[in-house]
């Protein structure tokens, strides 16, 4: 029989308001097994803590029940508490009398009675409780980066700084990500490739980073500390090492119709091309599907003019196996598909374009040099019109249901360069709010406005139309005015909404990491972990996580960093010791339960066996406890019950049912 | 005892297995947005929706409970990926075999429940109790043992 | 028959088995018993006729940890018991040489006493090649008796008359399918809530937890029943006020949901009549209809249907759609 | 007693006239199985049923029964233990062979030390026994000399004669039953008597000609201890055994019970339920089991009936031949298969 | 019935004719932004949500925009927050016409409800939608 001590916390007024302490106190002393209750203003203040150890050795407990907040908040603190004053701390449940009552309820006798009911299924439970011991795994000191973008760019520095090899793995054939695609930058303006390019440069020097472009992460196994990843390095068709980066390849390629993708489809490129100028690595890529090379056999122009004969089109994709200790997650983000929206007519004109396109369009390497001009006929234009939230804040499957968070920034920002560099140019912006919290950028949006004459209109836009004309009518409600605008305009720009890069679902799967209904990464705790998947020993980093611009990114991507090199420090982690374990005597090898592990962490082997005196070779369950997370499929699975998840075993569960239900 | 000694209404049994990492951390987003649902509703926490086994749910039927609800992460949300999908076919032929052999629809319930949806919680809490309300006592189920 | 025991006898004298697993004959004409036979001349009381229903499988897990190899004689139904257990690495192939047996149907005694014959000394007419009617006699007379009127109902809803694992195959088979599988399953979906509880009360309040039904199912392989365990604290064998009647089914059901091949040996064998195939079939049901058709026991590397899933699979919800009011 | 009949028509009127004094329990049709069951207006009464499937053994022994309830209450624990049997029943329709299973359990619960739920039950129980008229091909009866025509130690005695039943009581408490039935009862003449010889006589003629009419127990009894016990006859008989419990639980004479408690969530209930020598977890212990394989399970169970039980008592063996076994068993081995095993084995006959 | 009943209960039915939460209305304006009858209207689209939202349903009733709306449900199709303006019009309109009582609309008060500007289609959508 355990002899168990109950502590009832006030929580203040939280739980007291609304559940007479007193009476938990009393009715759960009456409870088999409880040999000491009292109940306290604060648990889990010092004093709280302190009465919990003192009667802990006074009273010799081998188990304790705190009623309090939600487990979520405090089981780790009580657990704590429990082992300084030398109880195991898994001999530590918690019955949750705030969330899951005194918030609720408001009937105080109500209230009351669930709060004991609470306290005895705890008992009930604490009784069957054992003292579990977690196991240990050794740390692998090195990580990995997923995504190559200013993110994944800033964790790797950040972590190979702190002396630990980094791999960036980045599927496309530079790194850069989309910041290399932007103009300028908000609110200070700064031009976005000269404070990224170093950060490149420094990433690419780094005698601890290794970056694998064109490269993809094909599977993952293990678990935090000792992630087993195979890495797929696409056939690039250029030997690296020799590549001398001249571009005499590209300038001499026949086959020039590809869409560039950095460009944004706006333009085209080579078929054997970097992407952009500034590119890392400077080595090319034979795009095989538009290579004439690849098609019809024959070409080879670009084999014939590299000197350095770094042309090789044998290539093969190449995979390779590295051990990692973390995962940082740095997928970024795309523009969603606007195929839905005819209304804006996207896709019939070519002068409506996403902001996105509209930062090539303003960059001076983009396709038109830097210039403003229309894509469709290159005039200069004179008026253009902003339309905000495009797909975001938008509760149908069109859209986005949540905000894009950058829109209305870059906008400001776009609006007031193009007033600056073409003050003949009219601007009109169409937005539903104008979001701007954050440092200098409501004094950056009110500039734009009050120093650059861009005009507001609150109010959506229902329709954009082509005219014969070339121009198009932009037909929008002015909801201040309660009018209903038409007006001309010769470009369209929408802030279309962001959404992860779709790379990011099936790698949450072999992450085992979740994911949430938009496809953006959960993090472990939205307020308190906010850096950290769920899934032990995978970080986020950047938009993969939730919509952010560059500071935000930039500062998320090294709290990531910082909590990777947290787990790369330690030599050993300590693993949860709620795991599986099998019953020898009751285990029948059927492997049913091996076919539901999510983590491949139960083995069998033939072991002799004496089962009260009957000795025979059985085929028997091995859990890993390294592999195993607890989450207990296997327990279900297996018909004779042999397996059992310790800390939340069979038993005590029923206890915890029949405490209930009594 | 079903019937409340003072009022002598019915007041159910609920009991809610709810997985550690969604459906838990949603009833206690549901807690601290204040939003009300029937105290005859009664938590247990375990792991994951996987971890709950049918026996448990005959068990407290067996015991005197008149509803069970399991809640777990929205399928394809599951921490540890794959749980709520076994708990989805183990719990859709359970219930099946449950309504086969006469115990009423609606004593049993599955729910997913992401940790950011407390009001789905408490909303859900609050169908299902009245939901068990309208069907009275479970005498289909339940050991007459326990009764007295 | 002698087919059967010469090609034993022969493979017992050139070694290729040690033991011969097999049915010998009984004190009645109706009631052969499951037995070893280790040597020809033992192999002189070898029966193989409509009485021999038992599914020999399950015994191969035994045998399975015995020296050498066992000779085993599979009807088809049986076979997919067999695959089953493999999958599941209760029996050992290599321990194993199964002669798959012809089959027309398997009969039942209680059947033929059910038609008011009693005083029953001698049935005949009852092997593989016989006539289409037994003959019964009994101390009041002689019966002729249709054999498919004293068929296992199992039999009238036969899978299929193809082994799915042998080693070779010896006799004649005939098609017994002439009723619908899940009709019975199907009405009793069709009923009331009130009128389904009713009917299942009805027949399980005769259960006796003599365990039969369990200790004969090849699905049920447990080494021990969660029912005999005490680590679940669900070691039950009252008989009492109901409920626990239904924790026993409904979880021994749900136990073999997915792996149960639907062999009818837990309804052949209860001593109370149950037909406990009703719960089974409810699952295999269920399973076909939202899951997609699956039989275990095809194939011995089938992952079963509650070991797996798909991303679009339906809801528990979906039940209270489903069936009657 | 004078012999008294009573028609079959006026057996409603019977049954109803004692259940308003008492319970009554007997023969009862659910789902197509006809057990012992309590009587009531809407329940199917199968009286001439040659067999129950289960014997009227609970009756007087419960598969189940509540020994004492422990209930807590804050840390104290109160006992209260179950009450036993202080009203009277009837049992009615129960066969010569299933009287004698009675008369074994007596040896059983009523010597010291006395089982005070048993011996309750069998203070107030009276016995209403029917003679067989047309016993079937798994009867035996009349190995242990029992003559299913003349059932023994009944308080009344009934005989199926055609449409009336002759019916004779035996004993103080066959009178008093014999009083309560009053008018539905009228004297037997003598053609009724001599209608009840002749369908005696028939029955016998028909336990003649059965399969099992030459079955003896030569070689069986007590002290056969050392020549059964390690017979390598068993070792063959025991293969098919599937370890389940049908003939022990349809068995009229098997006594083995387990005590259990049940967790009420209010305390405990200790039980006791039948239990099996078949079941691999018959009275395990702490060590495990002190029959390991299923032949030595096996092996007791016969041993127990045909051995050591009339050693015990005797020579009186705990088979009364009603054949139940015989006829449910699930791998169709019967306690008859052991008896001629034996017999033909130490005959040196082969099998 | 008192009149605060009334109203609710008329803008608890609007609410269930429709199948629209106007709350889900982040008044963007799109809707207004998109409506051919916009200039015809005096109460416009998006303000017509914010009529429901209020109970004002008197003054729905008795806008000139109930007869306006063409029923072209661009408004419906472009609606970011699925709040379908259009369909509370016309959940408005039948509020209205059920009012009148069994006969909802008359032929012989077609007449004077003609507008040579509104689209023939209408007028037959109308019958269809109301006569029943």
């Amino acid at each position: 029989m355990q002899r168990i001590g109950v502590f009832v916390c006030h929580c203040g007024s939280n739980i007291a308001a609304t559940v007479d302490v007193k009476k938990v106190v009393e009715m759960a002393a009456r409870e088999p097994g409880v040999v000491h209750a009292e109940d306290y203003q604060y648990m889990c203040s010092e004093a709280g803590q302190a009465k919990i150890a003192a009667a802990i050795a006074e009273k010799k407990l081998t188990g304790i029940v705190v009623c309090s907040c939600s487990p979520r908040m405090h089981e780790a603190t009580f657990r704590k508490c429990a082992e300084r004053a030398g109880l195991n701390p898994y001999m530590v449940e918690i019955a949750n009398i705030r969330e899951h009552c005194s918030w609720i309820h408001k009937n105080m006798e109500e209230a009351t009675e669930k709060a004991v009911i609470l306290a005895r299924a705890a008992i009930a439970k604490v009784n069957l409780n054992a003292p579990l011991k977690p196991g240990e795994s050794r740390v692998t000191k090195r990580a990995l980066v997923i995504g190559g973008g200013i993110a994944g760019i800033q964790s790797a520095l950040d972590i190979a700084d702190a002396g630990y090899e980094v791999d960036i793995v980045e599927k496309t054939p530079s790194i850069g990500g989309r910041m290399a695609q932007l103009d300028k930058t908000f609110p200070t303006l700064d031009c976005s490739a000269c404070i990224l390019t170093p950060k490149m440069v420094e990433a690419a020097a780094h005698e601890k980073i290794n970056i694998y472009t064109y490269s993809e992460v094909e599977k993952i196994s293990g678990f935090v500390g000792d992630f087993t990843v195979d890495i797929r390095k696409k056939a690039r068709s250029i030997d690296a090492n020799k590549c001398t980066g001249c571009g005499a390849c590209q300038e001499k390629c026949p086959s020039k119709k590809s869409l560039s993708e950095f460009n944004r489809g706006l333009n085209t490129r080579s078929a054997i091309y970097t992407p952009f100028a500034q590119a890392i690595p400077n080595v090319p890529v034979i795009d095989r599907e538009a290579c004439i090379k690849f098609k019809t056999g024959k070409c080879g122009i670009c084999s014939k003019v590299c000197a350095a004969g770094a042309v090789d089109y044998e290539q093969k994709d190449e995979i390779f196996t590295e051990k990692y200790g973390a995962i940082v997650v740095a997928t970024g983000f795309d523009t969603i598909k606007l195929d839905k929206y005819d209304e804006y007519a996207y896709n019939q004109s070519k002068d409506v374009i996403t902001s996105l396109e509209l930062e090539r369009v303003m960059n001076a390497a983009g396709p038109t040099k830097g210039h403003l001009e229309r894509l469709s006929d290159g005039k200069h234009p004179e008026h253009i019109v902003f339309v905000q939230c495009v797909g975001s804040r938008c509760s149908d499957e069109r859209g986005k249901p949540y905000c894009s968070k950058i829109c209305c920034m870059y906008t400001a920002k776009h609006a007031m360069l193009i007033r600056d560099k073409y003050p003949d140019v009219k601007v009109t912006v169409f937005y539903i709010d104008v979001r701007t919290p954050g440092k200098n950028f409501d004094e950056f949006y009110r500039r734009a406005v009050e120093e650059y004459g861009v005009n507001y209109i609150k109010g959506q836009v229902g329709k954009v139309a082509p005219q014969p004309d070339g121009s198009l009518l932009v037909q929008a409600s002015d909801l201040l005015d309660n009018k209903q605008i038409k007006m001309k305009a010769d470009m369209v720009v929408l802030a279309t909404a962001i959404e992860p890069d779709p790379s990011v679902r099936p790698l949450a799967t072999m992450l085992t990491a979740s994911i949430d209904t938009n496809n953006f990464l959960t993090e472990a705790h939205p307020k308190l972990r906010p850096v950290e998947s769920p899934t032990a020993g995978i970080f986020l980093s950047g938009v993969c996580q939730g919509p952010k611009d560059i500071p935000e990114t930039v500062a998320q991507a090294g709290a990531a960093a910082v909590k990777a090199i947290g787990l790369l420090a330690k030599d050993k982690l300590t693993t949860n010791p709620c795991t599986a374990k099998a019953d020898e005597l009751l285990c029948n090898g059927c492997s049913t339960c091996a076919n539901v592990c999510p983590y491949g962490a139960i083995s069998y082997e033939v072991k002799l066996i004496n089962d009260h005196g009957v000795r025979e070779d059985r085929r028997i369950a091995v859990v890993n406890n390294a592999l195993c997370q607890g989450c207990g499929a296997c327990t279900v699975a297996c018909p004779s019950g042999a397996m059992d998840l310790q800390g939340f075993s069979n038993r005590q569960i029923i206890a915890e049912v029949d405490a209930i239900c009594r | 005892m079903p019937l409340n000694e003072k009022t002598g209404e019915f007041t159910p049994k609920i009991v809610a297995f709810c997985c550690n990492w969604c459906s838990y951390a949603g009833a206690d987003l549901a807690g601290s947005s204040r939003l009300a649902y029937p105290a005859e509703v009664k938590i247990i926490r375990v792991p994951c929706s996987c971890r709950v086994n049918p026996m448990f749910i005959l068990r407290a039927f067996e015991k005197g409970a008149d509803g069970v609800i399991l809640c777990g992460c929205h399928p394809g949300d599951c921490h540890y990926s794959t749980g709520n999908y076994y708990a989805r076919r183990r719990m859709t032929l359970l219930f099946s075999m449950l309504d086969y052999i006469g115990v009423e629809k609606g004593r049993t319930r599955v729910e997913w429940v992401s940790a950011a949806e407390g009001v789905k919680f408490s909303t859900t809490m609050n169908e299902f109790a009245a939901k068990i309300h309208e069907l009275g006592p479970n005498v289909r189920l339940e050991d007459l043992r326990c009764k007295n | 028959m002698q087919e059967l025991i010469n090609r034993a006898k022969e493979l017992l004298a050139d070694g290729t088995v040690v033991r011969v697993l097999g049915w010998r004959k009984g004190d009645m004409d109706y009631n052969p018993e499951v037995a070893y036979f280790n040597s020809a001349e033992e192999l002189d009381n070898f029966v193989y006729d409509g009485f021999c229903g038992a599914n020999l499988s399950k015994y191969m897990i035994e045998a399975s940890k015995l020296e050498g190899k066992t000779l085993v004689f599979l009807k088809p139904c049986d076979t997919y018991s067999f695959n089953q257990l493999l999958c599941e690495h209760r029996v050992d192939r290599d321990k194993a040489y199964i002669i798959g047996v012809g089959c027309r149907g398997k009969l039942d005694i209680e059947k033929v006493k059910a038609q008011g014959i009693s005083g029953i000394t001698a049935v005949s007419g009852t092997e593989l090649d016989g006539p289409d009617s037994i003959k019964v006699s009994t101390i009041y007379g002689d019966f002729d008796v249709a054999y498919t009127d004293a068929m296992l109902e199992r039999c009238h809803v036969c899978k299929g008359k193809e082994h799915k694992i042998y080693d070779e195959l010896i006799g004649e088979s005939k098609d017994t399918h002439d009723m619908d599988r899940m009709a019975a399953v199907a009405a009793i979906e069709a009923m009331s809530p009130t009128e389904k509880f009713a009917y299942f009360q009805a027949e399980l309040s005769k259960c006796i937890r003599c365990n039969a039904c369990r200790n004969v199912c090849p699905a049920c392989s447990c080494r021990k029943c969660v029912f005999d365990s005490t680590k679940f604290d669900s070691q039950q064998k009252a008989n009492v006020d109901s409920f626990e009647e239904k924790m026993f089914h409904i979880i021994r059901a749900f136990h073999v949901a997915g792996r149960c091949t639907d062999c009818g040996e837990c309804s052949r064998v209860c001593p109370q009549g149950i037909p406990l195939h009703l719960f089974n079939r409810k699952f295999i049901k269920d399973i076909d209809e939202l899951y997609g058709k699956y039989q275990a026991g095809e194939t011995a590397d089938q992952r079963a249907p509650l070991v797996n899933f798909t991303f679009g699979d339906a809801e528990p919800s979906i039940v209270n759609e489903r069936g009657s009011k | 007693m004078a012999m008294m009949k009573i028609t079959r028509d006026a057996l409603p009127a019977l049954y109803a006239r004692i259940a308003a004094e008492q319970s009554l329990i007997l023969p009862v049709k659910t789902a197509g199985q006809t057990n012992f069951g309590l009587w009531n207006e809407t329940a199917d009464v199968d009286l001439y049923a040659l067999k129950t499937v289960k014997s009227a053994k609970d009756a007087f022994f419960p598969q189940s029964e509540t020994l004492y309830t422990c209930t807590t209450e804050d840390k104290k624990i109160t006992i209260t233990p179950e009450k036993l049997t202080d009203e009277q029943f009837v049992v009615f329709g129960i066969k010569a062979c299933d009287v004698q299973g009675i008369k074994v359990l007596d040896k059983v619960f009523l010597s010291a030390p006395v089982d005070s739920f048993y011996a309750a039950r069998r203070a107030h129980g009276t016995i209403v026994a029917m003679a067989c008229s047309a016993p079937s091909e798994s009867c035996f009866c009349h190995a242990f000399g029992i003559d299913p025509t003349e059932p023994a130690d009944a308080d009344v005695v009934i005989w199926p004669v055609g449409d009336t039943l002759c019916w004779k009581a035996m004993t103080e408490k066959g009178e008093a039953l014999t009083a309560l039935a009053g008018d539905l009862l009228t004297a037997a003449d003598a053609a009724d008597e001599t209608a009840l010889e002749n369908a005696k006589a028939f029955t016998k003629s028909v336990m003649q000609k059965l399969p099992y009419a030459n079955l003896t127990l030569e070689g069986w009894g007590a002290d056969k201890t050392d020549e059964k016990f390690n017979s390598p006859v068993w070792d063959d008989l025991y293969k098919g055994c599937l370890a389940c419990g049908t003939c022990t639980f349809v068995c009229p004479t098997c006594q083995c019970y387990d005590i259990k408690d049940y967790n009420t969530g209010k305390g405990v209930q200790r039980y006791r339920c039948w239990d099996s020598c078949m079941y691999s977890d018959f009275t395990m212990m702490a060590h495990g089991n002190n029959r390991n394989s299923q032949m030595q399970r096996f092996r007791q169970r016969f041993m127990h009936k045909l051995v050591y039980f009339p050693t015990n008592n005797d020579g009186m063996f705990s088979c009364v031949g009603c054949g139940r076994c015989v006829d449910k068993c699930p791998a169709s081995l019967n306690i008859v298969k052991v008896i001629r095993a034996f017999q033909k084995a130490e005959k040196g006959e082969t099998k | 019935m008192s009149n605060v009943s009334k109203i609710e209960k008329q803008a608890a039915l609007i609410r269930e004719i429709s199948g629209v939460n106007p709350y889900k209305c982040m008044k963007c304006g799109k809707c207004s932004a998109t409506c051919p009858a916009f200039d015809e209207m005096d109460i416009k689209p998006h303000q017509f949500v914010s009529y429901v939202q209020e109970g004002n349903i008197a003054a729905l009733a008795e806008s000139k925009s109930l007869w306006k709306c063409l029923s072209c449900f661009a408004c419906v199709e472009r609606c970011p927050r699925d709040v379908k303006p259009a369909k509370l019009i016309d959940a408005a309109r039948q509020i209205v016409e059920r009012e009148k009582g069994g006969d909802y609309l008359m032929a012989d008060e077609i007449p004077t409800l003609l507008d040579p500007e509104l689209p023939q289609q209408l007028l037959v959508s109308a019958f269809r939608r109301y006569r029943r």
